[in-house]
């Protein structure tokens, strides 16, 4: 809840390090090994490598959504968004895979257009009429599952082998190709955070966007491809949701936002905009994953499982919050 | 590129009959005229339209009417990306860096050095250094966050940004109004470089002694109107003085009695890290104590640390004799009747989007309050339109945007919202930034009057006339140490400025580069 | 089962009872709630014979949690899985691999789609009541009350719920079998409230309106409300599905003339009885129907 | 000679307005105006008393819980637990009034009890251990609804005439007490905003908290209150909520906040905060609950449902844009 950082913020920042120190991911770290520590305590069966495999390969979908979300906070946008455009995206996906036929690679790269054509609309209505993000997604968000619905007939298609063994785990190591595909996205979205001319570029508008206009750089292009991205990387999730559950469903992603944007800013990225690392964000994930798993595996009551979630979520970002220096502390209260 | 065409005899830049008007006009029927290889002062109050004149200039702003040509071809430059390949640079009044970025990139954000869309990383740094060195700055280090630099350093930074892109055409818009003597000599060798390179300069400063050390000619401006265009040669400064502020009475400024009472606030071994070390003064009731140093040299951090704007490590605050004071945050300070103008207006002080009267009251809010709650709006109105008059705050309504006041008039703003809150010790840090020769000796004068009525002033500045003009004592600091104090009369220009630099000496670079690392 | 080849589950199973995995769709959804109490109660009960584990996803929509949670039931080894699958088909192939894990699947609450069954090449038992007679019975004795070409409108619940799809089938049989002519049908996502918004506006749209059928008592509630704002109570009849306890006021009123009991309680039950039988290998998988009664009076 | 404050200077302005110019709202209401005109254009039944009655008793708690987010987000905070805690809320309400058989009043006062204390919470996290409010209230989102479920067994319990009249149309007017106590809410939000010394203090904090803070003024408390206002406001929404459906669902309010925080925004809030009024957050609300009722009443199918709202909200937000000046453009992305 803070504006951009202010002269008096004088904290470390992004741009002082090329790829971020390994320290600065310590604290969501000790999180996650608190969790996992604490699963295994409570059930026999949680510390497994069965676990863990399945754990992993059930996240693809959101890690490379939540890497999108990323650069669309840093921007200082939001893309509640992604969870409708994803359903769409498998919709046509498995439209074109079962209906008409098509091969795999055409249907998955009509899956990514849809996606990237979402994020290009919402980018392009945003800047063109100054119309806050948050609008403008929310309105996606709604045609799209109206869309997915149409394409889908409301109803969820079964796809089968027709995808091949995308979200299937590999013989030996047991992770899927798709969960190894969602980490290179994060490591390529990490690099081009911090060290492309469009990375700096995304931190700089989200900072101060007013600073960057009067600088002589129009902020809008910049803007248009990180929606455009983000979009792609939901029909990206989109492609593995569809390999993971073999099917299409209209529904699914409802709600994916929230996740994805929680998952985020415990990852540390700033709300409003200017602050964030990609990699991150993917502990953010994890650390979420693996709290869902475990009160699932404990069996914990639905109650239970709702009151445990908020309080960790909430203590897992003040324990990351202590890493920081008094300098960050400072311009909050 | 642009270094080229330089001897040319007719201007570099012509403008005609340019006019400009928000809700009142602003510009109207002006004409400038920029020869290649001279240093043009553009002078006038503050609002006058200066920097108004140099967004147009800059294709940030587009004429209602006029025109422009640059080396005889017409010239309308559309954004600021388009004046800039025409090569025309700019320094805007309002610092405009991002504090997320580094130093490096900032310098270069709308040239990136890269391969395939990647940054450079390893050339930046080079013409980084280049850049940072021709200004002095040698020991700032390039990848520092710019969120860590003070207002001073950023001021220099958004310099060095702009002499680092050759240009035909280079306008300054208050390029020093935060820094000190020493970077200003090395600011200045640089511009008579440029100026040799034939490069055309206007610019716009409020200070009065620079202008004749570097300006050819003057252009005197005076709401939206050119009055005067005159070599800096056979310049009068009171004739130019009288021409920006017209009939307003300028005047010198009425002695004070310096008979300081007794200590009103004691600061004893403030310490914070290594940009703050020891740092011990006293200051009396009715006294005015300036507060002399190079840029980053730890002034500002001082007077932070005092009024609880951050934590510090060490060190003790009292009033007078009193007990140390326990100051968690500026609210436990104002309390203890201690207030403090930040050095940096748009990040720290102002609420750009918001009216100037809420500007005004916002630190006195509850005097203006009806049972409790309600907000008594004609007592508010009243009380802001007499801090407006006493200041000569230049806007069209007290609910402007404050955001669209001039530099200047900002500044007034900011100072105006301490006048009505009855503190006994005022910390200012830079409070005549941006203001013009006018509105300082008011400034100057509500200073003397707030010590005449028995308060404690410690007034930061970089301007050391200003300081020699109003203090009692200054002390000088260096490295972030208080080193010497001097009682009036005592000191002398060369003295204070040997001063600031005693800490740096010997211990060179290292130990500034150090400070900016750290933490 | 002794001639199963062993797995992590069944090796242990020699020695210590069955364990069984009861995986429900939303566990914050009352029907599901009371599903689970169920089989908590029975599994009290019979704490001897086998060890049971409950678990439901997040909201009615998130297959991909669901599918996840069969996995971890197969990752921990259970010897049985009992399934109120939230999709008909995106919960087969997992299904598909549990049995080939070796381990009981179990299907209840809502049908496994028969095509995606036979593409896998898998058959899972059903064990629950039909829902379309269901919801066929409840229309009936709503049309009763109505004459032909009365106008009347549906509540749908979520339009890709299996459910939902039933009971609007078994709703309109009965309406089409009366004559009666189904002027609207509307999702209302099981949701009370948006069932009152859909209904208030339905109402307005056809003023002569006779009755509101709603998939579930939750809408019915809604639908309820709205009849009463738009004071037609009495005008306008309203039937539900499901018979949770808080329409029972409202039958009590006649503000509700009718809604179906599934036995919620004992629908999972009957599920792992049944996976119990197959584990002794008393029987071998076959759908088995239990029973839905209408209701028209509450309970006292 | 001291010249008097000019007419200008007593003009209206966003922040030290009197009550705003009516001249603010044309544009909201315009798209409202032409959402009536269409719906009854394409349904005979729609334009009638009736209607908007029913529309009018819909909405209190939505039009409440709008209120608190108004503020919150013009405080540059945002609440997500507003659904949760109505639930919650309510829960308690039916618990106090069905069960244990306690005194309208008394049962009302507990569920205001309840949100206000939700808020505080919520507040005070944000506040003492600056985490993004986003997160706080995120996770306040899980844990209300756990107890939601906790407290109301995840049953919904039906309350009938114990809530009295307060949902129910009064006779001649049609319009319930609800209604009603909803609208002065919306004025006495307005007022708080623009005359009191608090709501100068939140739109300061919104528009540069760090100023604030060295203008000599904590923000914490402010922010506090804030974030207790709007739990308050939830709980008000509960009492609401339960009176009008006769019952309290613990799964009533899901998604609630997506929809006060469009309603919000369409009113013309920046979610950067520093802007907003309260009177066309309420323009907002109507202008969402015209479109569902219009919607189901010309009986459209659920893709079509989705894809028109998602339109017809953006459209609002770029009609009313056209109507601000540029100056406020680059506030939003
Ligand atoms: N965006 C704007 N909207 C309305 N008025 C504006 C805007 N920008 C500038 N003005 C007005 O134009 C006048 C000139 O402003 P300008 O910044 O050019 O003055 P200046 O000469 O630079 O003064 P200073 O010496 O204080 O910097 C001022 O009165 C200011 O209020
Ligand atoms: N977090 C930080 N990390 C590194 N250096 C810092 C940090 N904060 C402040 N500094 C440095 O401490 C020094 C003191 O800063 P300060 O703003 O007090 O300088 P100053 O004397 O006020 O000069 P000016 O304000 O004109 O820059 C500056 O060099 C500043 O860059
Ligand atoms: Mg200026
Ligand atoms: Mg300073």
């Amino acid at each position: 809840m803070l504006k951009p950082p202010t002269a008096a913020d004088r904290g470390d920042s992004p741009a002082v390090r090329s790829l971020p120190r390994i320290a600065e991911y310590l604290g969501l770290m000790a999180v996650l090994v608190l969790l996992v520590a604490l699963f295994s305590a409570l059930s026999a069966h949680f510390f497994s490598r069965i676990t863990f495999t399945t754990l992993a390969n059930q996240i693809p979908s959101l890690t490379v959504i939540a890497v999108g979300m990323t650069l669309v906070l840093i921007a200082a946008g939001i893309d509640l968004s992604v969870g409708s455009v994803m359903a769409l995206g498998s919709a046509v996906l498995a439209l074109a895979r079962v209906e008409w036929q098509l091969p795999l690679s055409v249907a998955v790269a009509l899956c990514l257009a849809v996606g990237l054509l979402a994020g290009l609309a919402n980018g392009f209505i945003t800047v063109r009429w100054a119309v806050p993000s948050f609008i403008v997604t929310l309105g996606m968000l709604e045609v799209a599952r109206g869309g997915a619905y149409l394409v889908s007939e409301s109803r969820s298609v079964f796809v089968g082998a027709a995808m091949g063994r995308v979200g299937m785990p590999l013989p030996v190591i047991g992770l899927s190709p798709a969960f190894i595909l969602a980490v290179l996205v994060v490591f390529a979205g990490e690099v081009l955070l911090s060290k492309t001319i469009l990375g700096r570029y995304i931190v700089a508008i989200g900072t101060n966007r007013e600073a960057v206009r009067l600088s002589g750089i129009d902020p809008r292009p910049v803007v248009v491809s990180v929606f455009a991205l983000s979009g792609l990387l939901a029909g990206l999730g989109g492609v593995f949701h569809v390999a993971y559950l073999e099917s299409a469903d209209p529904n699914s992603g409802i709600g994916l936002e929230l996740s994805a944007i929680a998952a985020v800013v415990i990852g540390g990225t700033s709300l409003m905009g200017g602050r964030g690392s990609v990699v991150s964000s993917f502990l953010g994930v994890l650390i979420i994953a693996v709290l869902q798993t475990g009160l699932a595996q404990i069996g914990a009551t639905e109650p239970a499982k709702r009151i445990v979630t908020g309080a960790v979520i909430v203590a897992a970002v003040i324990l990351d919050a202590y890493r920081h220096t008094l300098g960050n502390r400072r311009e909050h209260d | 590129m642009a270094i080229a065409n330089v001897a040319e005899p007719l201007p570099l830049l012509r403008v005609r009959g340019v006019e400009k008007r928000y809700a009142a006009p602003v510009l109207t029927d002006l004409d400038l005229d920029l020869r290649g290889g001279e240093i043009h002062a553009l002078m006038g109050a503050n609002g006058a339209g200066k920097s108004t004149l140099s967004r147009i200039v800059c294709g940030l702003t587009t004429p209602d009417r006029g025109t422009m040509s640059l080396g005889g071809e017409p010239y309308q430059p559309h954004s600021r990306r388009a004046a800039q390949r025409a090569g025309v640079q700019l320094v805007m009044q309002e610092l405009n860096l991002v504090p997320t970025l580094s130093v490096a990139e900032n310098l270069f954000l709308t040239d990136l050095p890269g391969r395939f869309g990647f940054v450079a990383v390893a050339a930046l740094l080079a013409r980084a250094v280049e850049a940072l060195t021709a200004l002095g700055l040698n020991e700032l280090d390039p990848r520092t966050a710019v969120s860590r630099l003070g207002i001073g350093q950023q001021q220099l930074v958004a310099l060095a940004a702009a002499l680092a892109h050759p240009c035909r055409v280079l306008v300054l818009d208050e390029p020093t109004a935060a820094l000190t003597s020493a970077e200003i000599e090395l600011a200045f060798a640089h511009l008579r470089r440029l100026r040799a390179a034939g490069t055309a300069i206007l610019y716009i400063s409020h200070r009065l002694e620079e202008i004749r050390q570097i300006s050819d000619r003057i252009t005197v401006l005076r709401d939206g109107r050119v009055v005067a265009t005159q070599p800096a040669a056979d310049a009068a400064l009171d004739e130019i003085v009288r021409l920006m502020v017209g009939e307003r009475a300028v005047g010198a400024l009425d002695q004070r009695d310096h008979s300081p009472g007794d200590v009103a606030l004691r600061v004893e071994g403030l310490t914070r890290g290594k940009r703050l070390r020891n740092v011990s003064f006293e200051v009396r009731k009715g006294e005015i104590l300036g507060l002399a140093g190079l840029v980053g040299s730890g002034r500002t951090e001082t007077v932070r640390a005092i009024f609880g704007a951050d934590r510090t490590h060490a060190g003790r605050v009292s009033r007078g004799p009193g007990p140390p004071l326990t100051i968690a945050g500026p609210k436990d300070a104002v309390r203890a009747g201690i207030g403090m103008i930040p050095e940096d207006r748009k990040e720290q002080a102002l609420l750009l989007s918001q009216p100037v009267r809420m500007n005004m009251t916002l630190a006195v809010l509850p005097a203006f309050v009806r049972r409790r709650w309600w907000i008594d709006d004609a007592r508010e109105l009243r009380a802001a339109n007499e801090l407006r008059l006493r200041l000569d705050v230049r806007s069209h309504s007290l609910n402007q945007r404050a955001g669209e006041l001039s530099g200047g008039n900002q500044q007034k703003v900011v100072i105006a919202r301490w006048l009505l809150r009855e503190c006994d010790v005022l910390l200012f840090d830079e409070p005549t930034r941006g203001i013009d020769v006018a509105a300082k000796i008011a400034v100057y004068r509500v200073l003397n009057e707030l010590a005449a009525r028995g308060k404690a002033l410690v007034v930061v500045s970089s301007e050391l006339a200003e300081l020699m003009a109003l203090c009692d004592r200054i002390a000088v600091m260096s490295a972030g140490r208080l080193v010497t104090t001097f009682a009036r009369g005592e000191w002398s220009e060369d003295a204070i400025v040997a001063a600031a630099f005693s800490e740096y000496a010997g211990r060179g670079d290292t130990a500034r580069r150090g400070r900016v690392d750290s933490c | 089962g002794t001639e199963r080849e062993p797995s992590r589950g069944t090796r242990r199973s020699a020695a210590e009872p069955p364990r069984i995995a009861l995986i429900m769709k939303s566990l914050a959804n009352e029907f599901f709630v009371t599903m689970a109490e169920g089989a908590k109660a029975h599994q009290a009960a019979n704490s001897g014979t086998y060890t049971l584990l409950v678990n439901g996803i997040r909201n009615e929509s998130d297959l991909a949690q669901q599918v996840a949670l069969v996995e971890q039931m197969m990752a921990q080894g259970v010897d049985a899985i009992v399934i109120a699958p939230a999709d008909s088909r995106a919960l087969v192939p997992v299904l598909g691999k549990a049995l080939r894990r070796k381990i009981v699947v179990v299907n209840i609450d809502n049908k496994l789609d028969e095509s995606t069954l036979q593409q896998v090449g898998i058959d899972i038992p059903f064990v629950g009541p039909d829902n379309r007679a269901g919801a066929r019975t409840v229309g009936a004795t709503l049309a009763k009350r109505l004459q032909r070409t009365d106008k009347v409108a549906i509540l749908e619940g979520i339009p890709t719920a299996f459910n939902a799809h039933q009971r609007r089938l078994g709703f309109e049989d009965s309406m089409r079998g009366a004559g009666i002519d189904v002027v609207a049908v509307q999702s209302a996502h099981w949701e009370q409230d948006e069932a009152n918004t859909v209904a208030a506006a339905i109402l307005r749209e056809h003023p002569d309106l006779k009755a509101i059928l709603a998939s579930n008592d939750n809408m019915a509630l809604g639908a309820a409300t709205a009849v009463r704002q738009a004071d037609k109570t009495g005008q306008v009849y309203v039937v539900g599905f499901d018979n949770i306890p808080a329409v029972h006021q409202l039958l009590q009123d006649g503000r509700v003339l009718a809604t179906a009991d599934q036995h919620a309680d004992r629908l999972a039950v009957y599920g792992i009885e049944y996976a119990l039988k197959i584990l002794r290998g008393e029987t071998q998988p076959h759908d088995t129907q239990t029973p839905v009664d209408l209701i028209t009076t509450a309970p006292h």
